[in-house]
């Protein structure tokens, strides 16, 4: 579904990421790990076409897609959300999802035609929604919504788009503990039509939800394997999981 | 995605009925007084397209306003009148031309060099005018016939006529409202509001954002036009300055004090500013005021920036929400 | 004369006038790189940095005096007007600075009208300064222009090391890099942000008191100005100072030959040399990272 | 509410809100006068600059033609004048609008105005359409009493290609074969270049280059290093304002002042002495007015505006008078009879005019036949040295009036 080889990030000198590689399918998670700095967000923005690599190739299905806009690797089917809440808050939870639908939809340009009787999108939002454990929630404005709500809506955005490659960064960031176990359970349920790349600081969710495992270290992955293996793995345990216990 | 509040569509229905109502008790000069502040509205909500729904803000929308009226000065004959089939398409197709060009080039910039390009696009268009024997140069040209509604012999109504032209302009005010409000409505408006809100997702969600910005920075060029096109026929003159940017200021101006991302607001802010404006100006009230009557409005308008960030509108509508309301 | 020479003094007239404009752009583009705020009253300043000279000239009968007690005025007039109001928009939309600021240009204005009148009022150049140098038998450059160019020079370089060498310049780099950081570092940010307006203030009021002499006073000097000055900080790229200087020094040249060599078009050379620069180089020639 | 306020009430609601404020205003600001005596007052329109670059010029104006109402004891043929005075902001682009202003709302029946050519131009056009009768104490442009020339619109300033098309005779009385023009392009600066080259050339000189940038464009110093490597005999030149200042001063910079001589449209150096007296002095110049003209009548007018008004007049100053001069005569000449158009007309064309500036005749286009004069800076004035071209008419060229 989505390889990735030698894809390279210099900012001038700084070397963020340094020839990584990954790659998932539908049905699976493969979650990055790693201290700050690491370059995760790195990985995931090029990805998504936030941050132009600077040498590397990323394909999804076979196409290249390295390089190309954010707008266009969405349109191919990759969604993203972000590790900082990212969405139109003064819309509300229905508005949020029928706008991210309808990107998807074929009358995206028609001028004369209200959004709010567009049924293809609106019923890809109302899937989103439900999807999100967000369904009573659709008509609240965005930044009223609790925090934990509010992550939900941001991967009901991505989710709306009717992605078939996920890149979630950091779904669980400032979340409670309540709130976190049913964002795992909610990721875990998405893991069947979807492939997912997860970027996670939080240890129990990340053994929870990973199919393989990817340790990056300084812009370069350390390790990559099945969760078992990467626990095994005496570098990663010297490197990473030794020194920084419950934080990974 | 913004419910019409019922009192609103009251309000401008009545607002409508009298202006309907209006030539037949106004003078002639409150007539073509309400004419200029019609156009101007157009010409607000134009901006209001890009300022208050796309958070694009423009400072050379006056360019828009007066290249139509250049258009129409410069095709129609001399002496004679010309149709206006011919002419407003015209004007109005170089006004798209010319906002896919400079939009392509402005719409690279952000922010405050969005604001200080277009400003200095329209300087730019401002000194073809000015410096150049193509229209005039700085004495400006004369239209001396209104364009004809009409063709060839066949003459549907004179807009000689103050009264006609009147009912022209207040028919096209409603219907560029009408048009407007659906467009908003519709999956464009949607999007163009959401690039206001939150750009860089809108591109994370498939949104193309740039060619958006251009298709409406084009229909606001266009509107624009069509104010502008208006504007000269009505006064049958055009003159450099009204590319100036204090004429772009003004509009800006209009927008923000009516309430911006409500086109009620920007109609509402064309009418007050043009009051006040009448009001300041006017030497049996300020005395020897009136003639500092800029220092009044310069008062006027910092007091807006600072106290009245959603504009009159916004004194009305007690909504908490942030996003554009049509 | 020949025409190395015709050329020659055509370049001293483009740098010449290219340094004034660098002393307004500087200001402008400081105020906006570092303060976000976009100010279009920074034309006002120029035109009241000329009524000053005007005034303060024939109060002191001495430029020299005059430009101490101008800068000392208006750096009083930049803190005032930033603690006033600017203050106020810094977390604003761009928008309302824009309103503010045109609102602003309409009340100098006409103060200026009362203060002032309406009529033009010639600047006397310093006795000192009052001669020419021939460069060719019929042509000779006036020494007070080559002043107001060492003036500019001096203050180039001045503010290069303001920016490189001091504390203040520290925090003007810090602070134009990122706000947030800056005031993490602990920063005061409202000092900051009140002395970077004043110096902004100052240096249009600067360019104005020495450009007074040679253009002399009078209504709206300060709008030609602005606009131009807009050309150069999007030429040079927003918050860069030495981008400002590139363009202006660029602008003064093109707008000199444009002058010369295309009378037809010469009052869009500078706007087309946007064009061109805005195709390949959307952020500026000298875009800060 | 006065009942015999001018602007009807109505029912619409915009309307009331405008109707009401203006009128109790009014009603506060002029209680008696508005119930009116007979005959019933001339509504005469000022419309001229308040603010921006021309606002002193039409201070002068205002004083002039105010000045030489009160000489008639505040009467015209025997009525009254009410004044309606709005700031046209030498704004071309406000100017139709403006003018409706005074004809449509205040219904005046004279329109006075304006200093900018493209605000009086814009003027015309109403004046012509609605037929108000319309005073120009200022602006140049040849159109107005060319092509658009109309019955019903008079000229008591000048055209543009007056003052300085005695320029060229003048230049080549002084021995001047080549010279170099050089002003602003735009319609003022054209029209001036035009008639200066018929002027000279005519004369056998030779114009070897014009020279011109853009309105309101003040950086000289490109040209005038052009200039120096021309080497011409002379330099005539038209700018204004704040720009003739400080072509003057930068021309005498760079050094070309005791090499080239400049000579000029007369109001290069009209307003600005105070600002750049050093440098003008000597600059020969011709205009329809100078200082010290050798006029009793001209000392007995600069007396009297001087202690009235603590200004020195100027030439914009003489034009309003003599508006006011034109204005009152005519009417005097129907007795205040002002419906009858087509006399007041009558009386205006070949009207002569006892100015300040030099007795002058009405053309049958409405525009003065005047003397021009050439004048010389001393000082801070621009003394009279000749008169450079005896009753001087506007060719009025395009002019299909009779």
């Amino acid at each position: 579904m989505l390889e990735v080889s030698q894809l390279s990030k210099h900012f001038g000198g700084l070397r963020a990421n340094s020839n990584v590689a990954l790659s998932v399918r539908v049905g699976q998670i493969h979650v990055v790990i790693g201290p700050n700095g690491a370059g995760k967000s790195t990985l995931i923005n090029m990805l998504s076409g936030d941050l132009p690599p600077t040498s590397g190739s990323i394909k999804l299905d076979g196409r290249e897609i390295a390089g190309l806009r954010p707008d266009e690797i969405s349109r191919l089917g990759v969604g993203r959300s972000y590790q900082k809440t990212n969405i139109f808050s003064s819309f509300t939870v229905l508005e949020n999802c029928r706008l991210a639908a309808q990107s998807r939809a074929p009358q995206a340009w028609r001028l004369f035609t209200p959004a709010d009787r567009h049924a293809p999108a609106i019923a890809l939002a109302r899937h989103a929604i439900a999807q999100a454990e967000l369904d009573g929630r659709e008509h609240r404005v965005a930044s009223t919504l609790s925090h934990g709500e509010q992550r939900q809506l941001e991967i009901a955005l991505s989710l709306a788009t009717a992605p078939r490659v996920l890149l979630l960064d950091e779904p669980l960031a400032g979340m409670g503990a309540e709130e976190s176990m049913r964002m795992v359970a909610l990721i875990g349920k998405l893991r069947s039509d979807h492939a997912i790349v997860l970027v996670e600081h939080d240890i129990d969710a990340v053994f929870a939800l990973a199919d393989v495992l990817t340790v990056m270290v300084e812009g370069q992955v350390l390790a990559s394997g099945s969760p078992a293996e990467i626990r095994a793995n005496p570098q990663v345990q010297a490197a990473y999981l030794g020194t920084e216990h419950g934080h990974v | 995605m913004h419910p019409h509040s019922r009192t609103l569509g009251v309000v401008l229905l009545l607002a409508l009925a009298a202006l309907a109502l209006f030539p037949l008790v106004g003078g002639t000069f409150y007539v073509q007084l309400i004419t200029k502040v019609m156009i101007l509205a157009i010409f607000a909500m134009s901006l209001d397209l890009l300022v208050g729904y796309t958070g694009l803000v423009s400072l050379g929308h006056a360019a828009f306003f007066g290249l139509a009226g250049y258009a129409l000065a410069l095709l129609q004959p001399k002496y004679e009148p010309m149709s206006i089939f011919i002419t407003l398409p015209a004007a109005l197709a170089l006004c798209a031309v010319f906002a896919l060009l400079t939009g392509a080039l402005v719409l690279r910039t952000r922010g405050i060099y969005f604001i200080m390009v277009t400003l200095a696009f329209a300087q730019m268009v401002y000194f073809v005018f000015h410096d150049t024997a193509l229209g005039g140069g700085s004495d400006g040209l004369y239209i001396n016939n209104k364009p004809l509604v009409g063709w060839g012999e066949l003459t549907l109504f004179d807009l000689e006529n103050r009264t006609s032209f009147y009912y022209l302009v207040l028919v096209l005010l409603v219907a560029v409202y009408l048009l407007l409000r659906r467009v908003l409505a519709s999956n464009f408006g949607h999007a163009l509001q959401g690039i206001r809100v939150n750009e860089h997702r809108m591109r994370a969600i498939g949104f193309p954002v740039m060619r958006y910005q251009l298709g409406v920075y084009v229909l606001a060029g266009v509107l624009a036009g069509l104010s502008g096109y208006l504007s000269a026929a009505q006064f049958g003159f055009v003159n450099p300055e009204i590319i100036s940017w204090h004429q772009s200021g003004a509009v800006l101006m209009m927008v923000i004090l009516g309430g911006m991302g409500t086109l009620s607001g920007s109609m509402v802010g064309a009418f007050v500013f043009v009051l006040l404006e009448e009001f300041f100006k006017d030497d049996t009230v300020f005395g020897a005021v009136a003639k500092h009557w800029q220092l009044l409005m310069g008062l006027i308008i910092v007091a807006v920036a600072c106290f009245l960030p959603r504009g009159l509108i916004g004194l009305l509508t007690r909504r908490k929400r942030d996003a554009g309301d049509a | 004369m020949d025409s190395v020479a015709s050329i020659l003094i055509q370049v001293l007239n483009g740098l010449q006038y290219g340094l004034l404009l660098f002393l307004v752009a500087s200001g402008l583009t400081l105020i906006f790189g570092i303060m976000g705020v976009i100010n279009l009253a920074h034309g006002s300043f120029y035109m009241i940095g000329a009524y000053l000279a005007f005034s303060l000239t024939s109060a002191f009968g001495n430029l020299f005096l005059a430009l101490i007690a101008g800068i000392v005025l208006s750096v009083l007039l930049g803190l005032l007007l930033e603690r006033l109001l600017i203050r106020h928009f810094y977390h604003r939309d761009h928008l309302y600075q824009v309103l503010l600021t045109y609102g602003l240009i309409l009340i100098f204005e006409q103060l200026r009208s009362l203060l002032w009148g309406d009529d033009v009022q010639g600047v006397k150049v310093p006795e000192l300064f009052n001669h020419s140098i021939p460069l060719t038998e019929t042509l000779s450059y006036p020494v007070y222009r080559l002043v107001i160019s060492a003036v500019c020079i001096a203050v180039a370089l001045g503010l290069h090391g303001l920016i490189r060498h001091t504390r203040l310049g520290m925090m003007i780099r810090a602070g134009a890099h990122n706000r947030e950081m800056t005031e993490a570092m602990g920063i005061n940010i409202r000092l900051l942000f009140a002395l970077v307006f004043s110096l902004g203030v100052a240096l249009a009021a600067l360019a104005g008191m020495l450009a007074a002499p040679v253009s002399s006073v009078y209504p709206n000097m300060g709008s030609q100005v602005l606009i131009i000055c807009f050309v150069v900080v999007v030429i040079g790229g927003i918050g860069s100072v030495k981008g400002a200087l590139v363009a202006a020094l660029l602008i003064g040249l093109a707008d000199t030959f444009g002058q010369v060599y295309l009378p037809q078009i010469s009052g869009m050379v500078v706007y087309l040399l946007m064009a061109l620069v805005l195709i390949f180089r959307p952020e500026g020639l000298f875009k800060k990272t | 509410m006065n009942p015999i306020d001018t602007q009807h009430t109505t029912p619409s609601g915009r309307r009331n809100f405008i109707s009401r404020t203006a009128g109790a205003a009014a009603a506060i600001a002029l209680p008696a006068p508005f119930v009116h005596a007979q005959p019933a007052k001339l509504k005469v329109g000022m419309m001229l600059p308040a603010t921006g670059t021309f606002a002193s010029l039409g201070t002068a104006i205002t004083n002039g033609f105010r000045m030489a109402v009160a000489e008639r004891g505040g009467k015209v043929g025997g009525r009254e004048i009410e004044y309606f005075t709005i700031d046209d902001e030498s704004n071309p682009a406000k100017a139709p609008e403006n003018t409706n202003r005074l004809v449509q709302r205040d219904k005046v029946d004279v329109l006075v105005g304006s200093v900018h050519s493209g605000v009086a131009l814009g003027m015309a056009k109403i004046a012509r359409e609605t037929g108000t009768l319309m005073l120009i104490p200022n602006a140049g442009a040849d159109d107005i009493t060319g092509p658009m020339c109309a019955s019903n619109i008079f000229r008591t300033s000048f055209s543009n290609w007056q003052p300085v098309h005695p320029l060229g005779k003048v230049m080549a009385e002084r021995g001047h074969k080549t010279v170099v023009w050089i002003s602003w392009k735009y319609a003022a600066g054209d029209e001036s270049a035009r008639s200066f080259k018929e002027g000279f050339e005519k004369t056998g000189g030779k114009v070897v280059k014009e020279l011109g940038l853009p309105f309101p464009n003040v950086e000289f110093q490109p040209l005038l290093a052009e200039i120096a490597s021309i080497k011409p005999d002379a330099v005539a030149c038209f700018f204004a304002g704040a720009g003739a200042a400080k072509f003057i001063a930068d021309y005498a910079a760079a050094g070309l002042k005791d090499k080239i001589p400049l000579y000029g449209s007369g109001f290069i150096t009209d307003g600005i002495l105070q600002a750049v007296q050093p440098q003008a002095q000597g600059l020969l110049t011709t205009l329809h007015y100078a200082d010290s003209l050798p006029l009793a009548r001209d000392k007995e007018f600069r007396t009297k505006y001087a202690t009235q008004y603590k200004l020195q007049p100027d030439v914009y100053a003489v034009q309003g008078y003599d508006t006011g001069l034109v204005l009152a005569q005519a009417m005097e000449s129907v007795k205040g009879d002002f419906g009858n158009k087509q006399a007041l007309a009558r009386a205006m064309e070949g009207m002569k005019v006892d100015s300040p500036r030099g007795t002058w005749t009405m053309s049958k286009q409405h525009n003065p036949i005047q003397d021009i004069y050439l004048r010389r800076v001393e000082g801070e004035q621009n003394k009279y040295v000749s008169v450079a071209w005896k009753a001087l008419a506007d060719p009025a060229r395009g002019c299909r009036m009779a």
